[in-house]
């Protein structure tokens, strides 16, 4: 099915025009309200992880499932002392028509963000993939995340980079004691599980440009920057990101530290707005971030009830 | 439309401008392989050599020890887990005949490390196969090739034929430098204990199984089966040695920029295979046989008789409609085929039936009704397991 | 980190450069002289940029009537752009034997395809492709910004319609404060870094790539020295195009 | 008709009719029911229900008709139909449109419309949305629209959907049953006359293939009837009133 | 307990995600669509169906002869003349199967053949709510079971919840069947895959558990389809 969402002139006109007057389709009335997520972890499992977008109707507008697998392969000759780390991202039949079931094409969108979050996580270190080596050059624990789309209506960037680290933070892999270059792998029964050493959350936030005039106008109006050329919109629904003239994504850790920062062609922006939005995206990230570790804070207390009778710790979430 | 392409005897404009056409028969086959097997059933046979409904192919078995390994090539392990040997090297082989079909079957056999001490006594192994359909071209496994590789790989492990226990190479012998002999007792001298100790039981064979499939004829799985089975029977392992010489140290001097380096020795032993001192596999169960029906309905009106008898009485340009209100009489009657065996067969019955016994249990069924209208019965499907067990007792002399 | 000094107290960098220096930049066609051995008479011209001692190699086909029929749009041509980035073109050779693109590469087509769909005027060029063939014969830190440079001034060479000149820099950051333009390629390999390109060396950003940790406070600065070297670059380029084309006409007489 | 007391007489393929059982006779086989050529060589008719739904039998001009209702999303091309289409492409004799993402394309040839000529042809752009009706019906061909009365070559309001100036448009995807009701039975289904009631002025087109334009003067009017369409889908009967209200009262009277 | 959700994909025609006690799939129908080249059957549908294992790339071998299970038997229940030249595109995304953890096959290389047989099952059952659902014209229902044989015992496996205890019956032989339901009652098998050591009694007793089963399991489907109605025209209530 690689034929592509027909947009109809009439669809087109009237989702813009909604734009320009701050509403959108699916009854948010701002161009900057994001969609209320939730995140649903599965009990009995490490690392299954389901999200959802909210509309505000209630009804689900994409829902995302991130699973964490971890088996033992032989790491990579040039990098002895790491594990591997991988991410399957893939957009099946499931998420839409419009996706193609079987190849993911190298200059399609789904391949550039599956990078994204890809580079995200390995070139930041989000995840330490030295703790992951059992036997040096010989047994490597390799950790794969694939992230499924159920149901799309946009937001994956988000969607997905929020899924991973949530899924990488939850997982429990089997502990593993290493004697005489033997290896015992202990099942969970024997030995609590280990969990994965995520050293920050670095989280994605994607801000989708609409023109507001023509594109040879905003090239050509170039030193004026007081000018609204376009309109920044966050969380876009499919068909607004089919619509869309350009995007930003910024990825974000609670440290305020960038872990990137992408801006892939589209119309210009000018580079104050930028850094604008950079600013204005750490008070969301932060958000969401308290979000995941509140889930796996609530699922962890579940799992283990009698845990705060041995524990002297306080409650750290008071409702 | 069926009718006008066949009783058209030469090509000639009906009152429409519409030429009519002869064709041949292998064509008329690719054409219309329902209406050619309908014909043909109406007659009391199938397309493929005018065999009976209930009649098998025959089976030739056709081995050629020839094949079987060159003593002076030997394989290679490596010290970690997931090392597997070249697979070149073949210990068992069958040439299976069927019909006008071959199936040539070569087991080859990899040397893997494994917690012995984890294997349980009522696990089984798997054989890893590779099926390959000879079609005059490269290119990725096709849904045919990769549905029956896994098809056997799953048979196998259900079918319980090799424990894994069989599969451990419990002794390892050490060929000595000066004396070009090999030695499996372990108890000679110090030096020797430890690197035999150290590899005991640490090693397991793995079955690999590459089989051609040549000049297809018919659904292949079930024959790919019985010459595995049959090269399975015939399986032998060779005793393993190691190569004094050929203990390499390898010592990993890979650079990391700025990490902590870790000097990491490796070692590579060389293990060879020793045809000289073989042990034959012993099966956990009888073998089994595999075979195949099929169910169609014989459909008198495709019949060629009566469009004869039709055209004798009545005007050849009679519509289609008439002359089937006229057999309103005819009864569909269900046709239990054995042995799918052409093209032909294999494009126009749909409800197939594909079963594996031996003597005492079946091992598996297969029974995927692909039409609506001519499924397979209970009745029929105990009638197909009858056969089955006969085609077990027919085979049984060439095991 | 600290194994270099990257930016010593002199304010001088490891090759001798000042912090917001650029690397020399020099590009030609091949209707000047540089490569006698490309014909003259093709319908393209191939362009040649050094960028320090990067060396990049581009040519545009098109537009020209599209080899996938699937791929036609009535109102406005479609680009493609394919990055060819030769096996010796680094101190290691890549012993990589597929002769597939890596990751990183389909990533760049991605983004400079994204990049120039706006910067050309499609619309003049309907039922039509350009196609972007970049072929990258030696790096040395920031190829990104040196193949984006290197396709503006191939595509004004080529008498492609676009609406400005796109100019591409990199940047890296040293100790939390200062920032180096346009990086060798030790500098990228060790600090933090990112490429920028803006439009007509103005303050329109036309693309960002940050793939590093990157203190979110930084941004404005990082922001600031990467639109002054693009402006400086925007100058450098002009004046080179302008010359380049005079040549042209000299010879064309 | 409530639907939920008719849903004793849920029908799951592989049923027996209702009607069957009862051996009356059936003259009209409607949606849902499908007579097995199969079986019709040999005079032993089984007809078989094909589609999860309400049994539905009537009698019409002394002809007995069966159908099973039911509910989909995707459209199926009928003779006689009154559709939305979308042109995707254009040729040199006729439009290629689309009725539902992603299923097969239907034909527009330009002599489909009044007056057409070889030089007086239509000049749509890709995109654009065109009510029109289905012509002809053909399992081996595209369907074919037309956008005039061929008996009469009128234009019987047929033709694009454009916004004229100061009106704004959208164009609203539900399910099949839903534009039913609301194109035929506007009087046990006035949804719409409701809307009208409440001071609302629009122009609505629909479309049998699930498609409803709406026109009306100002954006905010427009996303209001949208939305009341849209969540009347998803609402009992008795909840609409409530919806239009609130409806207007979010977009319009603020 | 089987745990049915109709139309939880609303971009697509027909959907349904399915849990068992030990599994979970989703499933979705599409058509009839406008086929590739390469799909276009003169006088029928085509049927393609992918599945997607719950981990990793797929399909698989191991996805591949599910799909080949699956689409053999859709083929018998869909009408297919009614959509020449088209395309009906079913859907499957496993997300949970019991042998998904790490190590989880390990100990009983019965579980080899086990885990592909649960997804199976799991499928064809969704499928057919999803077949219902994307009003697919079909010629019967269907319902699938899965049942293990041990030493004394048949099991259901689809209501085995304690995972610990799936992965360690020691199975003598397993029976997947896909029975035909016309007017409530089980008719035909459709699809019969049995794997392991067996006799004529076993298959019957399997046979007839199976019935059972699926007379039971069909009343909670029907009960599933007639809320999915009444939802359908809510509006009209």
């Amino acid at each position: 099915m690689a034929k592509d969402l027909v947009i109809t002139n009439t669809e087109r006109q009237f989702i813009l025009d909604l734009l320009a007057n701050s509403q959108r389709l699916d009854g948010r009335k701002s161009l900057l309200q994001q969609r209320d997520l939730n995140i649903n972890i599965t009990p009995n499992r490490y690392g299954d992880i389901y999200l959802e977008l909210k509309r505000d109707d209630g009804s689900i507008a994409t829902r995302l499932h991130c699973k964490v697998t971890a088996e033992i392969v032989k790491p990579k000759d040039q990098r002895p002392f790491e594990g591997t780390f991988y991410i399957n991202c893939e957009f099946n039949g499931l998420a839409g028509l419009n996706f193609e079931n079987y190849k993911v094409g190298n200059n399609s969108d789904e391949f550039y963000y599956g990078r994204l979050i890809e580079s995200m996580i390995l070139r930041s270190n989000a995840l330490d993939l030295e703790q992951l080596c059992i036997v040096a050059g010989l047994k490597v624990w390799n950790i794969r995340v694939d992230v499924h789309v159920l149901e799309f209506d946009g937001g994956f960037l988000e969607l997905a980079s929020i899924g991973c680290m949530t899924a990488l933070l939850h997982y429990r892999r089997p502990d593993v004691t290493v004697r005489n270059e033997k290896v015992t792998i202990h099942s969970f029964d024997e030995k609590e599980g280990v969990k994965l050493g995520v050293l920050h959350i670095p989280i994605a936030l994607q801000f989708n440009l609409f023109p507001l005039k023509e594109a040879a106008e905003i090239i050509k109006t170039n030193t004026s920057s007081e000018n609204n050329n376009e309109l920044v919109v966050l969380d876009c629904t499919l068909k607004e990101d089919l619509l869309k003239d350009g995007e930003f994504i910024i990825a974000l850790n609670k440290n305020r530290e960038i872990v990137q920062l992408n801006k892939p062609g589209g119309i210009p922006i000018s580079a104050s707005k930028i850094v604008e939005f950079s600013h204005m995206a750490l008070p969301i990230i932060e958000e969401t971030t308290n979000k995941i570790l509140k889930a796996i804070d609530i699922d962890e207390k579940k799992r283990n009830k009698y845990a705060h009778l041995l524990s002297a710790e306080n409650d750290r979430y008071v409702e | 439309m069926s009718e006008v392409i066949d009783t058209a005897n030469n090509i000639n404009e009906d009152t429409n401008g519409i030429a009519l056409m002869q064709f041949p028969k292998e064509v008329l086959s690719r054409l219309q392989p329902d209406l050619v097997l309908q014909r043909h059933l109406q007659l009391g046979l199938r397309p493929s050599n005018l065999m009976k409904f209930n009649e098998f192919r025959n089976v030739e078995e056709q081995s050629n020890d020839a094949l079987i390994v060159n003593h002076s090539t030997a394989s290679q392990a490596q010290d970690n887990t997931n090392s597997n040997t070249s697979g070149d090297l073949i210990v068992a082989n069958n040439l299976l005949k069927v019909g006008n079909m071959f199936i040539k079957t070569d087991l080859s056999l990899g040397i893997t490390a494994v917690e012995t001490a984890n294997i349980e006594e009522e696990s089984f192994a798997p054989i890893w196969p590779e099926v390959t359909v000879d079609r005059g071209r490269m290119g990725a496994p096709t849904d045919e090739e990769m549905i029956a590789s896994r098809q056997l790989y799953e048979n196998i492990i259900s079918g319980k034929y090799i424990k894994q226990k069989n599969l451990i190479i419990s002794k390892i012998g050490k060929k000595h430098l000066e004396s070009e002999e090999i030695s499996y007792d372990m108890a000679d001298d110090e030096e020797n204990d430890e690197l035999l100790l150290e590899n005991k039981n640490k090693w397991c064979f793995v079955i690999y199984a590459k089989i051609n499939v040549y000049s297809r004829e018919g659904p292949i799985y079930d024959h790919v089966f019985n010459s595995l089975m049959l090269a399975l029977q015939k399986l032998t392992f060779p005793s393993v040695y190691i190569e004094e010489s050929s203990i390499d140290l390898q010592i990993s001097s890979k650079k990391s920029f700025n990490k902590k380096q870790k000097q990491e020795t490796k070692r590579t032993f060389n293990m060879k295979f020793d045809f000289d001192a073989c042990n034959k596999l012993n099966l956990n169960s009888d073998i089994s046989i595999s075979s195949n029906f099929g169910v169609i309905y014989k459909d008198p009106t495709m019949a060629i008789n009566v469009l004869d008898e039709q055209e004798s009485n009545e005007e050849k340009e009679e519509d289609a409609m008439d002359i089937e209100k006229d057999n309103t009489d005819f009864k569909k009657e269900p046709i239990l085929i054995n042995d799918i065996s052409t093209d032909i067969e294999e494009q126009a019955i749909l409800s197939k039936v594909s079963i594996a016994c031996n003597s005492k249990n079946y091992k598996s069924i297969k029974l995927m009704n692909g039409s609506n209208n001519e499924k397979i019965s209970v009745q029929q499907l105990k009638q197909a397991l009858k056969f089955s067990k006969m085609r077990y007792e027919d085979l049984k002399p060439t095991i | 980190m600290s194994r270099f000094e990257f930016y010593n107290n002199d304010g001088l960098r490891i090759d001798g450069r000042r912090s917001n220096e650029l690397k020399n930049f020099e590009s030609s066609i091949t209707t000047t002289s540089n490569f006698a051995n490309f014909s003259r008479n093709t319908s393209t011209n191939t362009t040649y940029l050094q960028m320090g001692q990067n060396k990049v190699l581009v040519t545009i086909n098109g537009p020209k009537e599209p080899t996938n029929r699937t791929k036609i749009d009535s109102n406005k041509a479609t680009l493609s752009t394919n990055i060819n980035i030769s096996k010796f073109s680094k101190v290691n050779r890549n012993t990589n034997k597929s002769n597939l693109p890596d990751k990183q590469t389909l990533e760049w087509e991605y983004e400079i395809t994204q990049l120039f769909s706006t910067i050309v005027v499609l619309e003049t060029y309907p039922k039509s492709t350009i196609s972007i063939n970049v072929t990258v014969l030696q790096q040395d830190g920031g190829v990104l910004s040196a193949i984006i440079n290197c396709i503006t001034i191939a595509l004004i060479n080529n008498s492609i319609q676009i609406y400005d000149i796109i100019t591409a820099v990199s940047i890296g950051i040293v100790d939390q404060k200062h920032f180096l333009l346009d990086l060798n390629h030790l500098e990228e390999q060790f600090l933090s870094s990112g490429t920028i390109a803006t439009v007509g060396g103005g303050d329109q950003v036309s693309l960002l790539r940050i793939r590093d940790k990157f203190p979110l406070d930084l941004i404005e600065e990082f922001m600031q020295v990467g639109l002054q070297g693009c402006s400086v670059l925007k100058e450098i380029i002009t004046k080179q195009v302008k010359d380049m084309n005079l040549n042209k006409l000299v010879e064309i007489q | 008709m409530s639907v939920s007391e008719n849903t004793k007489n849920l029908i799951v393929p592989g049923d027996l009719l209702t009607c069957a059982k009862e051996n009356q006779t059936i003259d009209i086989l409607g949606q849902g029911i499908y007579l097995s050529f199969e079986n019709h060589l040999y005079n032993s008719n089984k007809i078989y229900p094909t589609n999860v739904g309400i049994e539905n039998y009537t009698t019409k001009n002394n002809k007995n008709i069966a159908n099973i209702d039911y509910n989909s999303k995707r459209y199926i091309p009928q003779q006689g139909d009154y559709v939305i289409a979308t042109v995707t492409n254009n040729y040199a004799t006729h439009f290629v449109c689309t009725l539902n993402n992603f299923s097969s394309t239907v034909n527009l040839p330009y002599a489909n419309f009044p007056q057409a000529t070889k030089k007086n042809r239509p000049k749509y752009e890709n995109g654009d949305l065109v009510y029109c009706r289905v012509k002809v019906v053909d399992s081996d061909l595209p369907a074919e629209l037309e956008c005039m009365d061929s008996e009469t070559g009128n234009k019987e309001g047929f033709g694009l959907l454009e916004a004229e100036k100061g009106k704004h448009t959208a164009i609203l995807n539900c399910s099949l049953a839903y534009c039913r009701e609301l194109l035929f039975n506007d009087k046990g289904f006035p949804l719409l006359s409701d809307m009208v009631k409440k001071n609302l002025s629009f122009e609505v087109a629909i479309g049998i293939n699930g498609s409803i334009w709406i026109s009306t003067g100002s954006l905010l009017e427009t996303l209001c009837v949208y939305k009341i369409l849209s969540k009347c889908e998803k609402a009992e009967r008795n909840l609409h009133a409530q919806i239009i209200e609130d409806t207007i009262k979010e977009y319009i009277k603020e | 307990m089987t745990n049915l959700k109709y139309s939880v994909l609303p971009n697509l025609d027909g959907s349904c995600e399915l849990s068992t006690s030990n599994s979970k799939v989703i499933t979705a129908v599409s058509g009839p669509l406008e086929p590739k080249q390469r799909h276009r059957l003169p006088l029928q549908s085509a049927i393609e169906v992918v599945i997607k294992p719950s981990f990793g790339m797929g399909p698989t071998p191991r996805e591949v002869l599910m799909q080949d299970k699956l689409a053999t038997v859709l083929q018998a229940v869909i009408v297919t003349e009614l959509y020449p030249r088209k395309l009906v595109q079913v859907n499957a995304q496993i997300l949970e199967s019991p042998f998904d953890e790490f190590g989880s096959m390990m100990g009983n290389s019965f579980n080899e053949i086990l885990s592909p047989m649960i997804d199976l099952n799991s499928c064809f059952n969704s499928s057919f709510i999803s077949l219902c659902d994307s009003a697919i014209a079909l010629k019967s229902s269907f319902v699938s079971t899965l049942l293990g044989v041990t030493e004394d015992k048949l099991i259901n496996i689809a209501e085995v919840s304690d995972l610990d205890l799936l992965r360690s019956f020691n199975f003598k032989s397993l029976h997947h069947i896909v029975l035909e339901v016309e007017e409530n009652k089980p008719t035909n098998v459709l699809l019969l895959d049995s794997q392991g050591d067996f006799n004529d009694d076993d298959l019957v007793n399997v046979l007839d558990n199976a019935q059972k089963i699926t007379q039971k399991e069909f009343q909670n489907i029907r009960n599933i389809l007639k809320d999915k109605v009444s939802q359908d025209f809510i509006w009209k209530a």
